[in-house]
C-alpha cells in the first residue's frame, strides 16, 4: 500500500516497467512454443531473421508498423479522453471505402500525389464518420463506448461486405473487390528510403503511407501535448468532474476526440489499400485495428511509444508469419497469443512489478544517500 | 481488584511512506466511557482508529482489549474483540434495506431466510433498549442521513460491540440529530459500553466526553478529564499556540448589487429538488456567507451559480444580465471565479503537473497561448508567479500536483481564481482540510478580495468560519433559506436555524 | 408451411441460439454484481468451448468435456482476478487481454494438438450431448397447438438447454437467499460496506469469479460438444458481447437475463429464417442486413431508448482501502 | 526431372475435409508415387498469402500452386516477378505465361447433384448452404437449384449463406442452424458449399435424419448412411497434375477448365452411398451427363452474368 504512492523517475515507469512486463509476456509466449514442442531460442531466431534479415523483410515490416501507428494513435488519442475505442479495426474497414473511392474517382486523371491529400482526406473522414455514433452515444447516452464500437466492428463488416459484393465488384470476377487502381490511385513505395541505407525493399509494400504515419505521430503530439483542446482532452480524460468545472465541455469533447479517434484508424487503410494491393478488399485491416490496442498500451499513449512498439509488432508480425513459415507447427495465432499476452502484461498487470521495483530503487537511492 | 481498561493502546507507530501519522501513540480508555479525541486535520485520528479496526496494521506497538492483548489484524478480528465502528464515511449498501444491511457480515448461516427472523427480533430488543429506532424494511438511500447513521450504530450492537468507535459523527448531522445521537451515546454509557468518539467540535466534547485525548501531528500530546480543562485550553494543546479566533477586518463599504439570485430550484440527478426557491444578492465590496449543515443544498447551489448544474426554474443574474444558461468558461469569461468545495475532484486534476492546474478553466485565454496551441513558457512563467506570491510549497511547477499537501493544493485553486482578478468570487469549504497557517493565509486572501470590492459569496460549514469571515449570513436548510443573520448573532441562533427550527 | 409451423420453428432455433447466451450472460451477472466487469466473457467461452472438445474428443465422454471446459473457464476467470483484483489492474484491459488470448492460443494448440486448420476431430455418440426425446412425443405430437410445441420446443434439446433453464432460477435463489449472494451483491455496490463488516472483499470477489467461469466453461461446452460436433476457430462469434449487451438490458437481474437472451437469440433466428424471404412491404433485405441487426439492437438497448440501466456501483473500479 | 514442389492453402485451412484438404491429398498422392518432398503453407490473412506465393518461389520451389480465387492478385504480382518459376492456381484465371488456372464449371457438378438431391427427396423441398456470399458460391446454389428444377419444375429450393465475411467458412453452429431452418421448412436434402462450415450442415441433417451432399472432397464418410453424395471438384488431381507435369517436362500454362466432361468434377459414389443413389437416380443421372457433354442441357453459370434464370 504504502509503495503506491512512491514516485518513480520516468526512466523506470516509463521504460523499465514496460520491458519487464514485455519481458514476462515474452516469456509465457516462449513456453507456449516450448509446450508445442519447438524450440523457443529457435523460433526467436527465425523470427527475427525473418523480420529484419533481408531488405524485403524490413520492408514488410515497416508496412506492418505502418499500419500500426496508425491504430496504435488511434487508440491512444481516444485513451487520452478517457475513451477506450475498440472500434479501430472497423474504422480503419469504412476508412478504406473512403480511400477506394477518391482513388477510383481520381485515379484516371491525375497523379498520386494530387490524389494523395483527397484519400487521406476521404479515408479519416470516413473512418472518424463510422466513430461518430458511438462517439454520440457515449457523449449523449450514456452508453459504453467500448461495447458500442466493439458492435460497430460487426456492423462495419456487414456493411462493408455488402457493397462489396453488390456494389463495387468487378463483373465476372469471383473476389469481391474493387478494380485495380490505376497509378494515379496508388500510393508509390519507398524503394529510395531503403536504398538510402543500402537495402533493396523488393516486392515488400513500404510505401508512402509511412511517412504520413510519422507526419501523424507528430501532430497526435502537438494535439496532446501543446494544443489546448489536447488539454481539454486529458482533464475530462483522467477527472471528469474537473472537466465539468473548468468549463470543459464533455459531450463536444467526447465527440471530437472519437471523430480524431476514427480518422487516424481510418487513414490506416491508405497503407494497405493504396499502399500494397491497389484495390479494397474484404477484411483488408486483418486486425490491425485490435493490434492497435496492444501497441497504444505499450507504447503509453505516447507517440514515440507508439511508433517503437508499433515496430516491435512489426517485427512479430512480419516474423511471426516467415517463422510459421519455418516452423508449420506455431501457425500465426501465435501472434495473437504474443499479443494477448502483451495487452495482459502492459496493460492489465502495468503495477505489478510496481511495488517490487520501488524496493529496489529505494534500497539503490537509500544507499547513495546513505553514502554522503 | 480493579476493572482493566476497555482499551490500552501502548507504542502505536505507522508511516504511510515519508508520512508519519502516529508516532508512538499511548492511550488508555476507561471502561463505560466516552472518550473524545481532538487534533487538526491530518493529526492522525483517523489512522489510529483504523489501526484499532484492524483496517491498517500498526508497525510497532501493542493493543490490549480488556487487559488482554490481541491482534487485529482485520476488521473480523477487531468486530471478535467486541470492537464496532462508524465511521465518517457511512459504510452502508445504499440499495439494501436496514436488515440487509445490519446482517451483512452475520447472517447467522448459509442461508438468508434463518437469520432473518432473528434479527428482525434483535433489531426490536436494541430499538426498545436504547431508543434506535428505524424500519428493518426501509432502504438506505432513501433514509435521512440522522437515521443512516442510526444503522451503523445498531450494525455495530448487533455484532456485540462493547466499544463503540465514531469517526466525527456530527459532521453531517443538524444539531437536533446530534443531540438525539448524544442521548443514544449516554444511554449507551450507562449500560457499560466504551464509547470513543472523535470530532473536531470543542463544544460536544465538553458536552458529553468524561475524558478527552489531543492529537498533534501524530503523537498523542495530552489526556485530561473534561470536567477539569478548558474550550481554549484544548484549542491550545491542539494547534501548539495561542489561536486566533476572530479575522482582523475593516467596515464593509457594500457598493451595488453584482450577483443576483431570484427563486432559483436545482434538482439532482434523482429528481429530487435540492435548492428550493432561492433569492438573495451579494453587492461589491461585501462577503455573503451561506451557513448549513452540508447536505442542505449549498453545494447544488454553488454548481448551479457556477453553471456547472443545470438550474431547473429562476434566475441568475450578473452585474443585472441573466446568465443561467451560461457554461462555467463563460461565467468565467465576464468575471466569475469559482474556488470549489471539492479540490480533488473540482478544482484541481491530480495526476497533472502544477503547471497545467494553474490554468485550469483559463486554458483557452490569449495570454496562455495564441490559436489551437498553448504557450507552455508563458504557463509556466505564470505558476512560477502565483507559486511566489502564495508561498506554494515545494516551490516547482514540474512536480505532479498530488504529490502536494492539502494545505498547498488549495494554495493552487485560491491562486488560479483570485489572481485571475475576477469580478465575483464563490467560494465553497475555502480551508477543508487545511492546516492553520494556510487558513490565516487564505482568510485574508478572501478578505483582501472584499476590500478591493468584489462581490464574494461563501458556504461553509464551519461556523465559525462564516462568523469571522462574512458581512452578513444567510442559513440554508432543507435546501430553502430560512434565515439571514449578521455576523453578531449568537451561534445558538444560527444553530437552531441551521437545525431548521425557526 | 402454415405460420404456426413456422412460428414452432423459429422458436425452436431461438432455444437453441439462447443456450450459449444464457450461460454466459448469467456468469458475466455474478461477476459484474460484485463489481467486476467482464468483457473477458467472449474469450471464456471460447477457451471452454475448446476444452471441452479436446476433452470429449480424447475421453469420448461429454460429461469429462463439459468438466474441461469448466476447469479452464475458470483458470480463465482467475486470471482476470489476478489482475483486476489482486493487482487493480484495469477490468477492461484485462478481458480484452484474455479474449485476445483465448483467440490466439486455441487456435495454436489446436493446429499443433490436432493438424486441422486450428480445429479440432469431429465428435460422435457419447463425445457429444445429444438431443433428448422426452416421454411421450409420439403421442403428444397430434395434438393442436400444443403438439408440436412439445415435440419440437421443449422436447428434443440437449441436457445443457435443461440445464441453462434450470440455471436462470437457481442464480436467483443464490443472489437473492444466500448469504453469498447477499455478501455478493454488497461488494458491487459498496466494497467498503463489505470490508468493514469483516468481510474478505479479495476473497469474495474471487468466488464469484469462480462462479462466473463455472457457468462460462457450459456456454463453450454447449457450442462445441453440444450444438456442433467439434471446436472451430472462433467459434463464438462475438456472442460474448451479445450476452454483455443483454445483461445490460436486463439491468443486471437473472430472469430478465433470461428472457434478454431469448429476445436475442430470437432475432436471430428470425434473421435466419428471413434470409433471401422477401420481407412484406420491403422486398428482399440483404442478409446483412439481418446479420448485423443484434449489434444494432445492442447499441440501440444499450443507449437506454429502452429504459436506462444503472449498473452495480462499484463496478470497474478496483478496490483500494479508504483511510 | 527432379521438381521442388510447394502447395499454398486457402485460408480454411489444410484439414476441411474438402477443397484443401483435396489439394492436400493430391500432394500427398504425388509424394508417395514418387517419393518427392514437397512444402505447403496455410496462410491465414491475405497479406500472408501473397508472402507465402513469394517466399516458396524465391526458396526456388516450383511449381507453387495456389489454391483458392483468394489468391487470385497475389498470384498476378508474384509470378511476374518470377518468370522462370511455374505456378498454378486453383479456381482463378491469372493471365500469365507461366502460370496454369485451374478452373471447374460448379455449376454443372451442382446440376447433377441437384438432380439426384430432386430425386431423392419426398417432400418435394431441397436446401442449399452455401458460405460466404460471393459469386463463386451462387454459381454452386444455381447449378444445384437447376438440377433440382430438372426432376420436377416445382421444387422448392431453399438457399442460404452462412455470412458474408471469410468467417463464414469456419462457422458451422450458424450452418446447422440455417439448416434446421430448412428441414423445419420441409427440405429434406441439404447440399453444403461452405468450406467448413459445411460440417455443421452435415452433421446438422445426419442429427435429424435427413440427407445431405458434402462438397469438394469426396465427403460422404463423414456421416455414412446420411451423406447422399458428394460434388468432388478434382482440385486432387489438379495438383498432382501439376507436379506430375512438370517433372514430366510436359507443362503448359494457361486455362484449364475442367468440367463434366474432363471428369473434372463429378459426384461420388461409394461404399458409404451406394444404396442410396438407387438405380433410377445413377440413370438419370448418367442421361444428365451425357445431355451436358452433348450440349442439349446446358447448365447457365451464374458468375456470367451474376444472374440466375429461375
Ligand atoms: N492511506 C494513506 N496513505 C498515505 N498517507 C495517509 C494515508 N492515510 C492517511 N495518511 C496521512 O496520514 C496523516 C494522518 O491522517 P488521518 O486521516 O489519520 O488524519 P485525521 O487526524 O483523521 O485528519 P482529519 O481530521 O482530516 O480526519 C495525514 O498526513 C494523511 O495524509
Ligand atoms: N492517501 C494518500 N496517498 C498518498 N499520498 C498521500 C495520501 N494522503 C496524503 N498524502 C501525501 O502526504 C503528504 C502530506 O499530506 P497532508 O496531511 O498535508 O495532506 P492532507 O491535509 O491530509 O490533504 P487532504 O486533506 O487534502 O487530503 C502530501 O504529499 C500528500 O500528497
Ligand atoms: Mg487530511
Ligand atoms: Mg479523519
Amino acid at each position: 500500500m504504502s509503495t503506491a504512492s512512491v514516485p518513480l523517475p520516468n526512466w523506470i515507469s516509463y521504460g523499465v516497467l514496460p520491458l519487464l512486463n514485455l519481458a514476462v509476456a515474452f516469456f509465457i509466449s516462449g513456453l507456449v512454443v516450448w509446450s508445442i514442442g519447438e524450440n523457443p531460442f529457435e523460433a526467436l531466431k527465425l523470427l527475427i531473421e525473418g523480420a529484419l534479415g533481408r531488405g524485403e523483410a524490413i520492408g514488410f515490416t515497416l508496412f506492418y508498423t505502418t499500419s500500426f501507428i496508425f491504430t496504435g494513435l488511434s487508440v491512444a488519442v481516444a485513451f487520452h479522453a478517457g475513451l477506450f475505442n475498440i472500434g479501430s479495426e472497423g474504422q480503419a474497414y469504412v476508412g478504406g471505402l473512403g480511400a477506394a473511392l477518391v482513388a477510383l474517382a481520381l485515379d484516371h486523371y491525375v497523379p498520386w500525389y494530387v490524389t494523395m491529400p483527397f484519400a487521406v482526406i476521404g479515408a479519416a473522414l470516413f473512418g472518424a464518420g463510422w466513430a461518430f455514433i458511438p462517439a454520440w452515444l457515449q457523449a449523449k447516452r450514456g452508453s459504453h463506448v467500448v461495447i458500442t464500437t466493439i458492435m460497430f466492428n460487426f456492423i462495419a463488416a456487414g456493411l462493408m461486405v455488402y457493397l462489396l459484393v453488390n456494389v463495387f465488384i468487378v463483373p465476372g470476377k469471383m473476389a469481391p473487390e474493387t478494380r485495380t487502381f490505376l497509378p494515379g490511385g496508388q500510393l508509390p513505395k519507398l524503394d529510395w528510403l531503403m536504398a538510402l541505407f543500402g537495402m533493396k525493399l523488393g516486392p515488400a509494400p513500404f510505401n508512402v503511407s509511412f511517412i504520413i504515419a510519422l507526419v501523424m505521430s507528430y501532430l497526435v503530439w502537438l494535439l496532446i501535448w501543446r494544443s489546448k483542446l489536447g488539454y481539454e482532452m486529458r482533464t475530462l480524460g483522467i477527472s471528469p468532474s474537473a472537466a465539468a468545472y473548468a468549463g470543459i465541455p464533455y459531450s463536444r469533447t467526447v465527440i471530437i476526440a472519437m471523430l480524431i479517434s476514427g480518422g487516424l484508424a481510418g487513414m490506416m487503410a491508405l497503407n494497405p489499400v493504396m499502399g500494397a494491393s491497389a484495390r479494397l478488399q474484404v477484411e483488408f485491416v486483418a486486425g490491425a485495428g485490435f493490434v492497435g490496442i496492444a501497441v497504444s498500451l505499450m507504447g503509453r499513449s505516447h507517440p514515440l511509444g507508439i511508433i517503437f512498439s508499433a515496430l516491435l509488432f512489426g517485427i512479430l508480425y512480419q516474423g511471426g508469419a516467415d517463422l510459421s513459415f519455418e516452423m508449420p507447427n506455431i501457425t500465426r495465432e501465435m501472434i495473437v497469443v504474443i499479443q494477448g499476452l502483451v495487452i495482459l502484461f502492459a496493460g492489465a498487470l502495468e503495477y505489478m512489478f510496481r511495488p517490487a521495483m520501488v524496493r529496489i530503487y529505494q534500497q539503490f537511492a537509500g544507499q547513495k544517500s546513505g553514502g554522503k | 481488584m480493579t476493572p482493566h481498561p476497555a482499551i490500552e493502546l501502548a507504542g502505536i507507530d505507522k508511516s504511510f511512506g515519508a508520512v508519519h501519522a502516529n508516532k508512538n501513540i499511548n492511550l488508555t480508555v476507561a471502561k463505560g466511557s466516552i472518550h473524545g479525541i481532538i487534533g487538526e486535520n491530518g493529526a492522525g485520528k483517523s489512522t489510529l482508529m483504523s489501526i484499532l479496526y484492524g483496517f491498517y496494521q500498526a508497525d510497532r506497538g501493542e493493543i490490549r482489549i480488556d487487559g488482554k492483548a490481541v491482534t487485529i489484524r482485520d476488521s473480523q478480528t477487531a468486530i471478535a474483540s467486541g470492537i464496532g465502528m462508524v465511521h465518517q464515511h457511512f459504510m452502508l449498501v445504499e440499495n439494501f434495506t436496514v436488515l440487509e444491511n445490519v446482517m451483512l457480515g452475520a447472517e447467522g448461516g448459509q442461508l438468508l431466510a434463518k437469520g432473518v427472523s432473528g434479527a428482525r427480533k434483535e433489531l426490536k430488543r436494541l430499538e426498545a433498549e436504547y431508543g434506535l429506532d428505524v424500519d428493518p424494511d426501509a432502504v438506505i438511500e432513501e433514509l435521512p442521513v440522522g437515521k443512516q447513521q442510526r444503522v451503523e450504530i445498531l450494525k455495530a450492537l448487533y455484532r456485540g460491540a462493547e466499544i463503540l468507535i465514531l469517526d466525527e459523527p456530527t459532521g453531517v448531522l443538524t444539531p437536533a440529530e446530534a443531540d438525539h445521537l448524544f442521548r443514544i451515546l449516554k444511554v449507551l454509557r450507562d449500560q457499560g459500553k466504551t464509547i470513543l468518539l472523535i470530532t473536531h467540535k470543542l463544544r460536544e466534547i465538553m458536552a458529553i466526553t468524561d475524558e478527552v485525548s489531543v492529537m498533534r501531528r501524530g503523537e498523542m500530546v495530552a489526556t485530561r478529564r473534561t470536567a477539569e480543562t478548558t474550550v481554549e485550553e484544548l484549542a491550545e494543546l491542539m494547534v501548539g499556540r495561542r489561536v486566533l479566533l476572530r479575522v482582523e477586518k475593516g467596515e464593509a463599504q457594500p457598493g451595488k448589487v453584482l450577483l443576483s439570485v431570484k427563486n432559483l430550484t436545482v434538482k439532482d440527478g434523482r429528481g429530487v429538488t435540492m435548492v428550493d426557491n432561492v433569492s438573495f444578492d451579494v453587492r461589491e465590496g461585501e462577503i455573503l456567507g451561506i451557513a448549513g449543515v452540508a447536505g442542505n443544498g449549498q453545494s447544488e447551489l454553488l454548481e448551479a451559480i457556477a453553471g456547472i448544474r443545470k438550474p431547473t426554474s429562476g434566475e441568475i443574474l450578473i452585474d443585472g444580465q441573466p446568465v443561467a444558461g451560461l457554461d462555467p468558461a463563460q461565467l468565467r469569461q465576464i468575471g466569475l471565479a469559482h474556488i470549489p468545495e471539492d479540490r480533488h475532484h473540482m478544482g484541481l486534476v491530480l495526476k497533472f503537473e502544477e503547471y497545467e492546474n494553474s490554468v485550469l478553466g483559463y486554458h483557452r485565454e490569449p495570454r496562455y497561448g495564441r490559436g489551437a496551441l498553448l504557450d507552455l513558457d508563458a504557463i509556466r512563467k505564470d505558476a512560477e508567479e502565483k507559486i511566489a506570491k502564495y508561498d506554494i510549497r515545494p516551490p516547482n511547477p514540474r512536480l505532479k500536483t498530488a504529490n502536494f499537501s492539502g494545505g498547498n493544493q488549495q494554495k493552487i485553486v485560491v491562486a488560479r481564481e483570485i489572481e485571475r482578478d475576477p469580478k465575483m468570487l464563490i467560494i465553497g469549504q475555502p480551508t477543508r482540510g487545511v492546516d492553520i497557517g494556510a487558513i490565516e493565509f487564505i482568510h485574508r486572501r478572501i478578505i483582501e478580495m472584499r476590500e478591493a470590492q468584489k462581490a464574494v459569496l461563501l458556504v461553509s460549514v464551519e461556523l465559525d468560519e462564516i462568523r469571522s469571515l462574512s458581512d452578513r449570513i444567510i442559513v440554508m436548510f432543507a435546501g430553502k433559506v430560512v434565515g439571514e443573520e449578521t455576523p453578531d448573532a449568537g451561534e445558538q441562533t444560527l444553530g437552531l436555524m441551521m437545525a431548521g427550527a425557526v | 408451411m402454415d405460420y404456426f409451423d413456422i412460428f414452432v420453428s423459429i422458436l425452436g432455433s431461438t432455444i437453441r441460439l439462447s443456450i450459449p447466451l444464457i450461460f454466459t450472460a448469467l456468469a458475466g451477472l455474478f461477476s459484474e454484481r460484485a463489481g467486476i466487469f467482464d468483457i473477458g466473457l467472449e474469450g471464456k467461452m471460447l477457451a471452454a468451448a475448446f476444452a471441452a472438445a479436446c476433452l470429449a474428443y480424447v475421453s469420448g465422454n461429454a460429461w469429462i468435456g463439459l468438466l474441461g471446459g469448466i476447469g479452464i473457464s475458470i483458470v480463465f476467470s482467475l486470471i482476470h482476478g489476478f489482475a483486476s483484483i489482486t493487482n487493480r489492474g484495469n477490468q477492461i484491459v484485462s478481458g480484452v487481454a484474455l479474449n485476445f488470448i483465448a483467440a490466439g492460443l486455441t487456435v495454436v494448440l489446436a493446429q499443433a494438438w490436432f493438424n486441422q486448420g486450428g480445429r479440432t476431430p469431429s465428435l460422435a455418440g457419447e463425445a457429444r450431448f445429444l438431443p433428448i426425446i422426452l416421454p411421450g412425443v409420439d403421442v403428444m405430437r397430434d395434438v393442436p397447438i400444443i403438439g408440436p410445441l412439445y415435440a419440437n420446443v421443449i422436447s428434443g434439446n440437449n441436457i445443457l438447454t435443461y440445464l441453462a433453464f434450470a440455471a436462470v432460477p437457481l442464480s436467483w435463489w443464490v443472489l437473492y437467499r444466500t448469504r453469498f449472494g447477499l455478501r455478493l451483491r454488497a461488494v458491487g455496490e459498496n466494497p467498503a460496506a463489505v470490508d468493514t463488516a469483516g468481510i474478505s472483499v479479495i476473497w469474495l470477489r474471487y468466488r464469484a469469479l469462480v462462479v462466473t467461469g463455472f457457468l462460462g466453461g457450459f456456454a463453450g461446452a454447449y457450442l462445441s460438444i453440444a450444438q456442433s460436433a467439434a471446436f472451430i476457430n472462433n467459434m463464438s462469434a462475438g456472442k460474448g458481447y451479445i450476452a454483455l449487451a443483454a445483461l445490460v438490458f436486463a439491468k443486471w437481474k437473472p430472469v430478465p437475463v433470461m428472457f434478454a437472451c431469448l429476445l436475442f437469440g430470437f432475432l436471430d433466428a428470425v434473421g435466419n429464417f428471413m434470409q433471401g424471404k422477401p420481407v412484406p412491404g420491403i422486398g428482399e433485405v440483404p442478409v446483412q442486413a439481418f446479420q448485423v441487426m443484434p449489434y444494432v439492437l445492442t447499441c440501440v438497448l444499450l443507449a437506454g431508448f429502452i429504459g436506462i440501466a444503472h449498473p452495480p456501483k462499484a463496478g470497474g473500479v478496483p478496490y483500494v482501502k479508504e483511510r | 526431372a527432379e521438381i521442388k514442389p510447394a502447395l499454398v492453402y486457402g485460408t480454411g485451412g489444410k484439414f476441411d475435409k474438402s477443397f484443401n484438404e483435396a489439394a492436400y491429398n493430391g500432394a500427398e498422392m504425388y509424394k508417395k508415387e514418387f517419393g518427392t518432398e514437397y512444402r505447403d503453407f496455410e496462410p491465414t490473412s491475405d497479406t500472408q498469402g501473397e508472402q507465402a506465393i513469394r517466399n516458396f518461389a524465391s526458396k526456388g520451389f516450383s511449381p507453387v500452386i495456389a489454391v483458392s480465387f483468394a489468391w487470385t492478385s497475389a498470384m498476378e504480382k508474384v509470378a511476374a516477378e518470377y518468370p522462370d518459376t511455374k505456378f498454378v492456381i486453383v479456381d482463378s484465371v491469372v493471365e500469365l505465361p507461366n502460370v496454369r488456372s485451374v478452373v471447374y464449371n460448379e455449376a454443372e457438378g451442382s446440376y447433377l447433384v441437384g438432380l439426384l438431391a430432386g430425386m431423392a427427396s419426398k417432400t418435394g423441398k431441397v436446401g442449399f448452404v452455401g458460405g460466404m456470399d460471393i459469386p463463386l458460391i451462387r454459381k454452386f446454389g444455381c447449378g444445384y437449384a437447376q438440377g433440382a428444377k430438372s426432376v420436377k419444375s416445382d421444387m422448392q429450393v431453399f438457399q442460404n449463406m452462412v455470412g458474408t465475411t471469410g468467417a463464414a467458412w469456419n462457422d458451422p453452429v450458424r450452418a446447422g442452424e440455417l439448416t434446421k431452418n430448412q428441414i423445419d421448412q420441409g427440405a429434406d436434402v441439404i447440399y453444403a458449399a461452405a468450406g467448413a462450415s459445411g460440417l455443421g450442415v452435415l452433421q446438422t441433417a445426419a442429427d435429424n435424419k435427413k440427407f445431405s451432399i458434402g462438397v469438394d472432397s469426396n465427403q460422404n464418410h463423414v456421416h455414412p448412411g446420411s451423406v447422399l453424395t458428394s460434388m468432388v471438384k478434382r482440385v486432387d488431381l489438379a495438383v498432382y497434375n501439376a507436379y506430375k507435369d512438370l517433372a514430366e517436362d510436359k507443362f503448359t500454362a494457361g486455362v484449364q477448365s475442367n468440367g463434366i466432361k474432363d471428369g473434372g468434377v463429378v459426384y461420388a459414389v461409394d461404399d458409404n452411398n451406394k444404396a442410396l443413389i438407387t438405380p433410377e437416380m445413377k440413370a438419370a443421372a448418367d442421361k444428365a451427363t451425357a445431355d451436358i457433354i452433348a450440349g442439349t442441357v446446358k447448365v447457365h453459370d451464374y458468375m456470367t452474368d451474376n444472374k440466375c434464370p429461375l
